[in-house]
């Protein structure tokens, strides 16, 4: 396991190397660049003065030199500087986003797995029930609704009308910073994000079950006198969990390049919000920066939820 | 110990199965009765609902597919008190599996939980019944493997169902059967996959068990040899009914059924085989198929193979006759047999 | 008991079709699908306004007699875009899902089934997918593949497998260590035969609630597009782009029904489609109780 | 007391930046601590003197000599005309990231010949270098002289410890949540009557508006179709004003299908424009017959291009459009993504539809609008026809660049490639006018040129709106393009408890 | 003799468990000749699947060789398998497992046929439904599934499918051993009718001695993964020379009841695959050990023609008693 697990990081170091060339590759292909970004059409500059920029950023140079530029930088330790925010280091710029990202994320996503289960056991197990019929309307109408609409619905419901949470951001600005204060801004997107998330793992739990329910050996659970409580929860539910497992995996694989949607009605200097702005105005330095942090969460999760299946059943052989 | 009242009373019972194009009735008026420290082994034809039986026991068949039509079954429980498990709510049902009844299932892969050690599995109705804490139940968990020949249990015991070998794998279910020394043991073909030593070996251990502490046992097996072997009186089921029962040795030397006549005769016999292959002789098997429950004959079942039919056999399905002290047969030519 | 002629037991397509017809939540869900399908595919038969008519005079307008949904901030019919957003947000939908549910599936299956290196290969490739940041992959694929239908298609496909092939790849890991599919490779099983006959029908479950999941992720994901200039192109009629609308907090607030019917449409189609899906799942899975 | 507002929400912000150097917006903001010598006042109609008391140019236009006041920095050094000197030469810099160095060129020499005075020479006259030194913030020489040139950008200085001379000084930035002001208590024109002003971030303007309802700011741009909300709400006062942006549909003139005077005439006669303002913008746009909407620079003689579809229908059949084109689609590329956009575009399509022209709008993010409409060899088949707009005030010669012949790229954005010596003509006389009293009048002929030939079908000039609470007394706001700089006079902000 | 059809040289499997090795199978070395069915004999978990599925190349054998019909099996392309497999069949153990929960029997029966691109669907249900009709299942079980038959109806359907394919070896992994005496009977009566008709091979793996007795030519006896004693059936049962073939024999119980024999019933504990007894594997159970069991694994020798043992040990008498 351990050596298995060694040699998948070798193989995910390589792959982020890949990753940077894909992705400055792309980045090159994508119309558009920061420098393009840096105008406002509104406001013109003459393609002459841009291309002054641009060969002071050194983009009029061929790919591979810029690359290798990129690279020194990178493996220099601080993944270069932001084009947009020139007096932030790149590192420094994501690193700083990652504590907010996994606060929001994290707390999501731990409402939403502890819920999602609990509803896709509760909708398995009493298939076709008043409640499994609900569960099921509610997770749908959750999925079918898009982030923006919920998020600014939620906004105006308890920040605008009910006042009963801030309308955005991580802390009361210019107030000294209290954990009260930053749970009072989290709750809101944290559960906004989770009720979306639920849903998905609700759904995926309950099919999963209902697909183990019927199987002899939770017959042999009831034999034994086993809770029907226990019998679910021990007997089925583990045997269930590989898709949810992996549906989790790549779930917390991606959280850390945020949600973009909630993060940006809500202002959670996040990730997301990073990201976002950053393709916006073409940073590419915080772009291949923050795509590699992700890439890198991105891997270590996929291995940890292949690890994972070998834990959940023995039968998977990993390596 | 020794009180009159059967450990296992089974009453008229019929279990059907709903499936399209009508229910099929899969157990047909079923008489039964197992005495404390008595073995009633049940044999007959593959399908004729010897699993079925023990499932309704256990109350376990397949929610809205299988259910008990009709019947009762009466238990006395450790405690001597006595009970219908037909009429018990789930719950009190609950109490009763793995602790009064332990059941061995027929199929003793896919009744193991893949994901979890046997040890595991064993221990657990010991911690569910006895509140026994993981370490004590786990040694429990031992000791049991090793009684029922698992050498090496400590290691066996952590390893999971798919590393072990079919009888292996059998034999631990027997041993998750017997964690909470059920006054009643449902054996569902326990020594199929078991080689003859081990099966002998097992079959030592369960004779023990109930000599000890007045096990009663109801053992659905094909081997004949194991029912001589182990069991006080034996049944034969032929398409959902009992067709004939009464003490072992009664019904193995003098067979009232047509049907137990042509099972007898069908068992090979060790020693006979190099004779036959000269001879080029085939082992007697009883010509016909079974017909199938969908579409079950009036009157007899065995009718259509049986050589002794005779057209008052098509006509009703003939009662369970007494045909000696203790010994009874379904059959209306029972005496020209 | 009367003797009863041979009946010949009835095929699994017969069986499986019952089991549907029992599901009270499948024909609910078929109630539901057919008719609004219909009246997607036959409005402008019957119905007056056509989607992309502006009518300055009388924008925002609320739900009337004339105007069954109200009119939109350019004064268009909302119930005639709801019903033309409908035929091309479920073709998208319905045509990414599928192409992605068959992709994902492909290599799901195809890495857990084909042996060592197909696995690890297939994977790290699955892992470099998802690590590449969507928005750079949609801003690539938007200028290589421009709008359209298509193009839209394409691009939410190629988004959404990696999840489905990892979870695929997760269930089937298990099923190939079970004897009946050792008992397909004695009998000389290649890979396709394994690919369909096994590994589908076991990893049906998880299809279809991608399927239905996928079916409103599709829908949600086109509007995203349109803010990259992919997607389909407005002043085209989609759900998603209908919904964007809710963007700015007069329409949320002061004109609901420009959202609502879009969204509502969304939802009524996604709960049909689910327990359609459900009821499949069901009707093709042997053990499953009945109820 | 503290003021919150989203002061970088809108057209006009820039979140995240504390460069002024840099800075292409913002400056509502960077106004606040930091000051210019000089700036537009209020109505963005004429520069004033900020840290230049008075300033004065020669009769050949080649030099400005400006009179600094007594001021300090924040930390208590005095300014003076060193500082000047220091910044005008950073900002002349490219090195420096400096986004104004270009426009700087003109400048061949900065002077400080003493610590009140600083003289500019320059190379040849320019209209525009008063409009350009309202952008430049005064740094301090003291903090920033050591920093070498090409790493000045990189510092983190401009985040963590800026200093200006405005009326209030920077306290903190936390990261992409809001930037916090306290009042400079030795202000030279008096101690501000806030003690706090926090700028707060948002990355969605809707949340802008819930945060402004909710009372958490007091004040943020909206969108116009947001207006209508506010203007019944006492609690609000709505700020409306010009935006000096024209949007206009621009003809790619590479395109063979705008060669024909008559096409473009349809255009024009087939939009409905006072429709489109009276419900789209809710009133609160102008049309525009030229680049200008401003009564000085239209005549009064210019064809208002009614809207008037047979006509169009009829000049095209006259032009034989059903050779040019026909119905093939013509791809109508912009940027504006937001919903008002959206249906402004909705609502252009079909009514070139019904004269027989087939727009497909195609809606892209900035960077790749102009990736494709700068490139010098672009592909006109992906932009046949763009949907834009540019500055056209408070300097009224900002439209040069977009429609002069010599600005066509590389040289210029002059996006639409429009050739048309008359106006190339024109436009070089009004730039070329150093009598301010005459340049109206050869604006007015820029105009005239413009609305007969049609390098655009110029459509209005919409107003921008500010909301802000009524219990902010004394705030100055104006929807300047790059949110100014003009005399805000924020040490006179109050607010109401 | 020709050359067998199969030639099975120094089979070796090991697994990897909780950082051990254990050696599964060691050096397994046996022929089978075309028409001839032999018997795979010995205690539970001593590797009798585990040969049976080696053979046919189910599991990767660690080590050692397999031939069939002059074709060395191991390490041939999984293709060139492929085309073999047809030729080979396997009847699981597991009636329960080895079934597809999803297919009809009508699918199962038909699977190895449409693999092999055998025949038309109608031709293929044919099939199915004379292999049906061969174990004596109602032809209506076609459209049925597997969970809705009874175990020994299971293994039935497992059986008819191995026949489907219409095979020349049959790896038999305790076929009859679920069924009922007299369906046991005949399907055992069947076996023989194939083998006798069409020549079929049969590895037949039981416990059943009887059984093993009746339908085997000859009959190898496996304790702890090694052979222990290879003889023809009438040899082996007449005169057993291994002292664990003897107590298997006499563990058989009888329907004669109350007909005590004197039944040996080993005593000892298996040894642990993980860490087997030096020398001899059984010698720790053996009644009949003497110092010398303990030094060297026992070489299988030839006792009498066609009749090998692993066991130093000739002075044993027959019917001895410890
Ligand atoms: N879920 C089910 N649906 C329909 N029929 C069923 C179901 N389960 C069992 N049956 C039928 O019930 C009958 C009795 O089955 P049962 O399992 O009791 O047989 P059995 O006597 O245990 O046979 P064996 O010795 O082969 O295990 C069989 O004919 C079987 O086809
Ligand atoms: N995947 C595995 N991992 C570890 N050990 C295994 C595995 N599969 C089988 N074994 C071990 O191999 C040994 C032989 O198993 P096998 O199934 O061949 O026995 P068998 O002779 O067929 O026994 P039975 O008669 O009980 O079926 C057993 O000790 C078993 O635990
Ligand atoms: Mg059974
Ligand atoms: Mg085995």
């Amino acid at each position: 396991m351990l050596r298995y697990s060694l040699r998948r990081l070798a193989i995910g170091i390589g792959m982020l190397l890949a990753l940077s060339m894909l992705i400055f590759l792309l980045l090159r292909l994508t119309p558009g660049d920061p420098i393009d970004a840096y105008i406002d059409p509104n406001i013109p500059m003459s393609p002459a003065d841009l291309a002054e920029l641009r060969s002071r950023l050194g983009l009029d140079q061929p790919l591979p030199v810029q690359y290798l530029a990129w690279l020194q930088q990178a493996l220099a330790g601080n993944l270069g500087y932001s084009i947009k925010r020139m007096d932030q280091a790149v590192l420094g710029l994501v690193l700083s986003r990652i504590g907010p990202t996994v606060l929001l994320m994290g707390t999501a996503l731990v409402i939403s797995i502890i819920v999602g289960i609990a509803t896709g056991i509760v909708s398995a197990v009493r298939r076709n029930s008043f409640a499994d019929l609900s569960f099921s309307v509610l997770a749908l109408t959750g999925i079918s609704s898009p982030a923006f609409l919920s998020a600014l619905i939620g906004l105006y419901v308890f920040a605008v009308r009910l006042k009963w949470m801030p309308s955005g951001g991580m802390q009361t600005p210019g107030e000294a910073f209290s954990i009260l204060d930053l749970v009072h801004h989290l709750i809101l997107p944290a559960s906004l994000l989770a009720v979306a998330q639920a849903a998905l793992i609700m759904r995926y739990m309950r099919a999963s079950l209902l697909e183990v329910l019927n199987q002899d050996y939770v017959r042999t659970a009831r034999a034994k006198g086993v809770v029907e409580f226990w019998v679910i929860l021990k007997h089925a539910l583990r045997n269930a969990l590989l898709p949810v497992v992996t549906l989790i995996g790549s779930t917390i694989g991606l959280a850390i390049g945020g949600a973009i949607f909630i993060e940006s009605v809500f202002n959670w200097p996040g990730m997301g919000l990073l990201l976002v702005d950053s393709v916006e105005t073409r940073d590419y330095p915080v772009i291949m920066g923050a795509t590699l942090i992700i890439g890198a969460c991105v891997i270590v999760v996929n291995l940890l939820t292949d690890i994972t299946y070998a834990v959940i059943d023995p039968r998977i052989k990993v390596a | 110990m020794q009180s009159t009242e059967p450990i296992l009373a089974i009453q008229g019972l019929k279990t059907i199965f709903r499936i399209r194009g009508g229910d099929v009735t899969a157990v047909n008026d079923v008489d039964l009765t197992v005495g404390a420290g008595e073995t009633v082994a049940l044999v007959g034809e593959s399908g004729s609902g010897k699993s079925v039986t023990s499932l309704s026991v256990m109350r376990l068949l397949t929610r809205n597919i299988g259910s008990i039509a009709a019947g009762s079954i009466r238990l006395r429980r450790k405690d001597g008190s006595g009970c219908n498990l037909v009429s018990l709510t789930e719950d009190e049902m609950r109490d009763i599996r793995g602790d009064d009844i332990g059941m061995v299932f027929q199929e003793p892969m896919s009744s193991l939980n893949p994901v979890y050690t046997i040890g595991d599995q064993i221990s657990e109705p010991i911690r569910i019944h006895r509140g026994a804490s993981r370490r004590v139940a786990m040694a429990s968990a031992f000791s049991l493997l090793e009684s029922v020949g698992i050498p090496d249990a400590k290691r066996r015991a952590g390893q999971y169902p798919h590393e072990l070998s079919g009888g292996m794998r059998q034999r631990a279910t027997i041993a998750m059967a017997l964690a909470c020394d059920p006054t009643l043991l449902i054996a569902d073909e326990p020594t199929t996959a078991l080689d003859v030593t081990i099966q002998a070996q097992i079959l030592d251990l369960l004779l023990k068990l109930q000599r000890e502490r007045g096990m009663a046992m109801l053992f659905v097996t094909h081997n004949l040899g194991v029912v001589a072997q182990i069991a006080h009186r034996v049944a034969v089921m032929y398409t959902g009914r009992i067709v004939e029962e009464g003490p072992v040795g009664e019904v193995f030397s003098n067979p009232k059924h047509p049907y137990t006549k042509g099972l007898l005769a069908s068992m090979p016999r060790l020693g006979d085989a190099t004779r036959m292959k000269q001879s080029g002789e085939k082992l007697a098997a009883i010509p016909g198929v079974v017909p199938s429950l969908m579409n079950m004959p009036s009157g007899c079942a065995f009718a259509p193979r049986c050589q002794f039919a005779i057209e008052a056999c098509g006509k009703a399905v003939p009662a369970l006759e007494a045909v000696g002290p203790l010994h009874k047969s379904r059959c209306i030519r029972w005496r020209e047999i | 008991m009367l003797a009863r002629t041979p009946s010949r037991s009835p095929g699994p397509l017969a069986r499986a079709l019952d089991r549907f017809l029992i599901n009270r939540a499948a024909v609910f869900g078929v109630c539901l699908a057919v008719p609004v399908l219909a009246m997607i595919l036959t409005y402008p038969l019957w119905w007056s306004f056509k989607p992309n008519d502006i009518d300055l005079l009388a924008m925002n307008s609320g739900p009337s007699l004339k105007h069954w949904f109200g009119t939109d901030g350019v004064g268009r019919d909302v119930f005639a875009r709801v019903m033309e957003g409908g035929r091309i947000s479920l073709l998208v939908a319905i045509a990414s899902t599928l192409m992605s549910a068959v992709i994902g599936f492909l290599f799901g299956a195809v890495s857990a089934l084909g042996g060592r290196w197909a696995d690890a290969v297939g994977m790290r490739f699955v892992d470099l997918v998802m690590t590449l940041p969507p928005v750079i992959f949609l801003l690539v694929l938007a200028s290589i593949a421009g709008t359209g239908i298509w193009p839209t298609v394409l691009v939410i496909s190629l988004l959404s497998w990696p999840l489905l092939a990892r979870m695929v790849r997760a269930r089937l890991l298990e099923l190939r260590e079970r004897d009946f599919v050792i008992a397909a490779r004695g009998m000389g099983a290649g890979l396709p035969h394994l690919l369909f006959r096994h590994g589908l029908p076991n990893s049906i479950d998880i299809l279809v609630v991608y399927a239905t999941l996928q079916i409103a992720n599709a829908i949600l994901l086109e509007a995203g597009l349109s803010f990259l200039g992919l997607g389909i192109a407005p002043p085209a009629a989609s759900w998603g782009n209908m919904l964007n609308a809710a963007r700015s907090t007069a329409v949320l607030e002061q004109y609901p029904w420009q959202w609502l019917f879009p969204g509502g449409a969304l939802i009524l189609a996604v709960l049909a489609i689910n327990f359609i899906g459900d009821g499949l799942r069901d009707a093709f899975d042997p053990r499953a109780e009945l109820n | 007391a503290t003021l919150s507002g989203g002061f970088d929400v809108g057209p006009g912000g820039f979140q995240g930046n504390f460069n002024p150097l840099a800075a292409t917006a913002g400056f509502t903001w960077l106004s606040i601590y930091f000051e210019p010598l000089v700036t537009y006042d209020a109505k963005l109609q004429k520069p004033v003197g900020v840290l230049a008391s008075s300033y004065e140019v020669s009769p050949d236009q080649l030099t400005y000599t400006f009179k600094l006041v007594d001021a300090k920095w924040h930390d208590g050094k005095p300014f003076t005309a060193k500082d000047a000197k220091f910044t005008m030469e950073l900002a002349k810099n490219a090195k420096t990231g400096s986004v104004l160095a270009a426009r700087l060129t003109p400048v061949s020499s900065v002077e400080a010949p003493d610590e009140h005075t600083l003289v500019l020479k320059l190379s040849a006259p320019s209209a525009s270098l008063m409009d350009t030194l309202t952008k430049v913030m005064m740094l301090p020489e003291h903090a920033l002289a050591a920093i070498p040139a090409d790493q000045l950008a990189k510092n983190p200085w401009w985040s963590t410890s800026p200093i200006g001379t405005g009326a209030f000084k920077f306290t903190k930035y936390v990261n992409d949540q809001y930037v916090e002001l306290a009042a400079n208590t030795d202000y030279r024109s008096g101690k501000p009557a806030l003690e706090k002003i926090i700028n707060r971030y948002f990355a969605d303007p809707a949340a802008a508006i819930a945060a402004l309802r909710a009372g958490e700011i007091q004040f943020t741009y909206v969108d116009s179709n947001e207006v209508p909300t506010f203007k019944e709400d006492k609690s609000f006062r709505v700020i409306e004003g010009n935006s000096f942006v024209v949007n206009y549909l621009g003809f790619n003139h590479e395109s063979p299908i705008w060669k024909d005077l008559r096409v473009r005439q349809a255009v024009m006669h087939a939009i409905n424009r006072d429709a489109i303002i009276q419900s789209l913008y809710g009133g609160a746009a102008k049309p525009a017959n030229c680049a200008y909407v401003a009564d000085q620079l239209v005549p009064k003689d210019i064809d208002p291009y009614a809207y008037d579809p047979e006509k169009a229908k009829a000049l095209l059949k006259e032009a034989g459009w059903d050779q040019i084109n026909g119905g093939k689609p013509i791809t109508l590329l912009t940027y504006y993504t937001t919903p008002l956009a959206t249906n402004v575009l909705a609502a252009v399509q079909a009514m070139l539809a019904q004269v027989g022209i087939n727009v497909v709008p195609r809606a892209v993010d900035a960077p790749t609008y102009n990736s494709i409409v700068l490139k010098p060899d672009a592909d006109i088949s992906q932009f046949q026809l763009v949907y834009a707009g540019l500055q056209n005030g408070p300097d009224a010669g900002s439209i040069n660049v977009g429609l002069n012949e010599k600005q066509i790229p590389p040289a210029g954005p002059n996006v639409v490639r429009a050739r048309m010596p008359d106006l190339t003509a024109a436009l070089d006389a009004a730039l070329g006018e150093p009598d301010a009293a005459k340049r109206d009048g050869r604006y007015q002929q820029v105009c005239k040129v413009m609305n007969s030939q049609l390098p655009w079908g110029t459509l209005w000039v919409a107003n921008r709106y500010g909301v802000v609470s009524t219990k902010v007394k004394d705030f100055v706001w104006t929807p300047a393009p790059g949110g100014g700089p003009y005399q805000a006079d924020p040490q006179r902000w109050s607010i109401a408890e | 003799m020709t050359e067998p059809l199969l030639s099975v040289r120094d089979l070796s499997k090991s697994y990897a468990s909780h950082g051990t090795q254990l050696t599964i199978l060691k050096d397994i070395s046996f022929d089978i000749g075309k028409g001839e069915v032999v018997g795979l004999v010995g205690e539970s978990g001593s590797g009798k699947t585990t040969i049976g599925r080696s053979v046919l190349r189910l599991v990767e054998p660690s080590s050692g060789n397999v031939r069939f019909d002059g074709v060395e099996l191991t390490g041939l392309s999984s293709t060139a398998m492929r085309r073999m497999r047809p030729r080979m069949q396997y009847i699981f153990q597991d009636p329960f497992a080895s079934l597809s929960p999803r297919m009809t029997i009508g699918e199962i029966l038909t699977e190895g046929l449409k693999i092999q691109r055998i025949g038309t669907r109608k031709e293929r249900l044919e099939r199915a439904r004379v292999a049906l009709e061969q174990v004596d299942l109602p032809a209506e079980a076609i459209n049925r599934y597997a969970h809705e038959f009874s175990g020994g109806q299971r293994q039935r359907i497992g059986i008819a499918r191995a026949l489907t394919l219409a095979p020349e070896l049959i790896v038999a992994d305790e076929p009859v051993s679920a069924l009922d005496v007299s369906i046991q009977a005949q399907v055992i009566n069947l076996l023989r009718d194939l083998q006798q008709r069409l020549g079929l091979t049969m590895l037949f793996i039981s416990h059943d001695l009887a059984v093993v007795e009746y339908i085997c030519d000859r009959v190898i006896v496996l304790y702890l993964g090694r052979i222990m004693e290879i003889a023809t059936s009438s040899d082996l049962y007449a005169r057993p020379q291994h002292p664990y073939t003897r107590a298997l024999l006499s563990a058989i119980p009888s329907t004669d009841v109350g007909a005590k024999r004197d039944r040996r019933v080993l005593r000892g504990e298996i040894p642990s695959p993980a860490n087997p007894p030096s020398g001899c594997v059984f010698r720790t159970r053996c009644p009949h050990v003497i110092e010398a069991c303990s030094q060297a694994v026992p070489e299988l020798r030839e006792v009498a023609p066609g009749h090998l043992k692993a066991c130093i040990r000739d002075d044993i008498p027959l019917g001895a008693m410890p």
